[in-house]
């Protein structure tokens, strides 16, 4: 499990590898408020190297969400794989985010 | 190596795993109870759902909600797995709560940018059965069992 | 996924996988036990060797030998897994043999082109211990013990 | 598991695939006497590919090596991985088979 922090342009890109879990969560909230703090705005999660994610991993996208709207960013998802997006779906959280299928198109709608 | 679906019929594995009251756990106890889960062949997006995301949600509550993370206090996992179902049973060792007191709608606008109360939503949503009893013998606890028919 | 040894200590496993008398499971019962020694970061060299061929062996035997492939028959197979040792019990339904009176050196000049015979050899040579003792309860039978310690 | 039979000039390479163990190595021999049979003279089993072999797999090996010496062949090893070198050890089959590192050079042995 790891989280990888790169920029693309003004976009603060973020991969997420191995499973987003209670058990890492935290780190994944640190580094994106770490980046929110030093004034980027605009903010992509790419899931294409994700497993599995569970009820306080989801937790931690939507308080993400909510912290970076009230610094006038924001935050959209990409490469949800058949399972994932059934988890967003279950949960209605699709309607809360905007997901793209593919980073590049992720990366083109900021 | 793939589950040869011939041979399926007559296999049954049982799996207990016992663990300390600590979340760094939870992704190997998914991955030793997926595990025959996958040898049975049970279908791809239950692998990859269903059973990591349901299991992790009940042993996230047993460590948090039920042992308060107390070093002192253990989680056990059975699991019954073969070509019909999978029935795990996550115990901890926390005073008794009443999950039908907890049916909260997690995709109700209310509830909606919440951060948490989706554990026992998505267990409902990804289990075909969750149900919770008392411990029978030491340590007292709750159960929580789920059941899944394997697809 | 590896296991990450920080927390090996606390994780203890116990499977039980019951199969007919058919060599077909074999494979699949091995990968059942090695999985979880591969979790709790057995070496790599127990999980290639020493598990799979030991616990192959003592499989066959109790389909082979004991059970003589009696569909009615079954093979119970324990597996008790920790950071400190691995203990299988093979549990079969056949007449009680004398495990200290099949004490053949498979290397010895005289039995080196022989076909069969280097089961219980190659058992005791990848393992730290081999036991047998009479099963308790129903179904009667040998179980033969294997128990390696993690290296 | 599989076995692949393929012929290298004149001698007829088996690739073993997975596991070599009580229940597929009735396949192996099979295989291995229809091309004795068949006249073929000189063998070779590699086992890059495979996993871990049983005492009834050493067992069919040591059989065919023997049914092929009667009818003048030759059976050799390749590619045997650590693991596989000490089952041979323990077994002192390493003294009976001619065992050589790679593919190549147990070709150009024969
Ligand atoms: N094993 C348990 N022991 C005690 N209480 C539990 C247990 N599982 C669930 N609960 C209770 O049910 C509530 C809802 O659980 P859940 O839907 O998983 O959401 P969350 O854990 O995020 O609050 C918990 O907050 C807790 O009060
Ligand atoms: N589970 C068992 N039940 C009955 N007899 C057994 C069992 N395991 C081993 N034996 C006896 O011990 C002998 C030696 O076993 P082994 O060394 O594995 O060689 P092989 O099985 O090739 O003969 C067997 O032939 C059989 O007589």
């Amino acid at each position: 499990m790891s989280f990888t922090i790169k920029k693309e342009g003004e976009i603060v890109v973020v991969d997420v590898e191995g499973q987003l879990i209670v058990g890492n969560r935290q780190e994944l909230k640190q580094k994106v408020l770490d980046e929110l703090e030093r004034g980027e705005k605009k903010f992509l999660i790419d899931f294409a190297q994700t497993g599995y994610i569970d009820s306080s991993g989801l937790g931690v996208l939507v308080s993400l969400s909510k912290k970076i709207r009230e610094q006038g960013g924001e935050l959209r998802l990409a490469n949800l794989n058949d399972d994932l997006k059934t988890l967003f779906e279950l949960t209605k959280l699709d309607t809360l985010f905007q997901i793209s299928d593919t980073r590049d198109r992720a990366l083109a709608s900021f | 190596m793939a589950a040869s679906p011939t041979n399926d019929a007559g296999l049954r594995v049982s799996l207990e795993v016992e663990i300390p009251s600590d979340v760094a756990y939870i992704e190997r106890v998914v991955e030793l109870i997926r595990h025959p889960c996958a040898e049975l062949a049970y279908n791809a997006h239950q692998l990859a759902l269903n059973v990591p995301v349901a299991l992790s949600e009940a042993i996230s509550n047993a460590i948090l909600r039920a042992n308060n993370e107390d070093p002192g206090k253990r989680v056990f996992v059975r699991a019954d797995v073969d070509a019909l179902r999978l029935v795990v049973d996550v115990q901890d060792e926390g005073e008794p709560f009443d999950i039908d007191d907890n049916i909260r709608d997690a995709t109700d606008p209310d509830n909606i940018e919440r951060e948490d109360g989706r554990g026992l939503f998505l267990m409902r949503a990804l289990m075909d059965r969750v149900e919770r009893f008392d411990a029978n013998g030491a340590p007292a606890g709750n159960v929580v069992r789920l059941i899944l028919t394997r697809a």
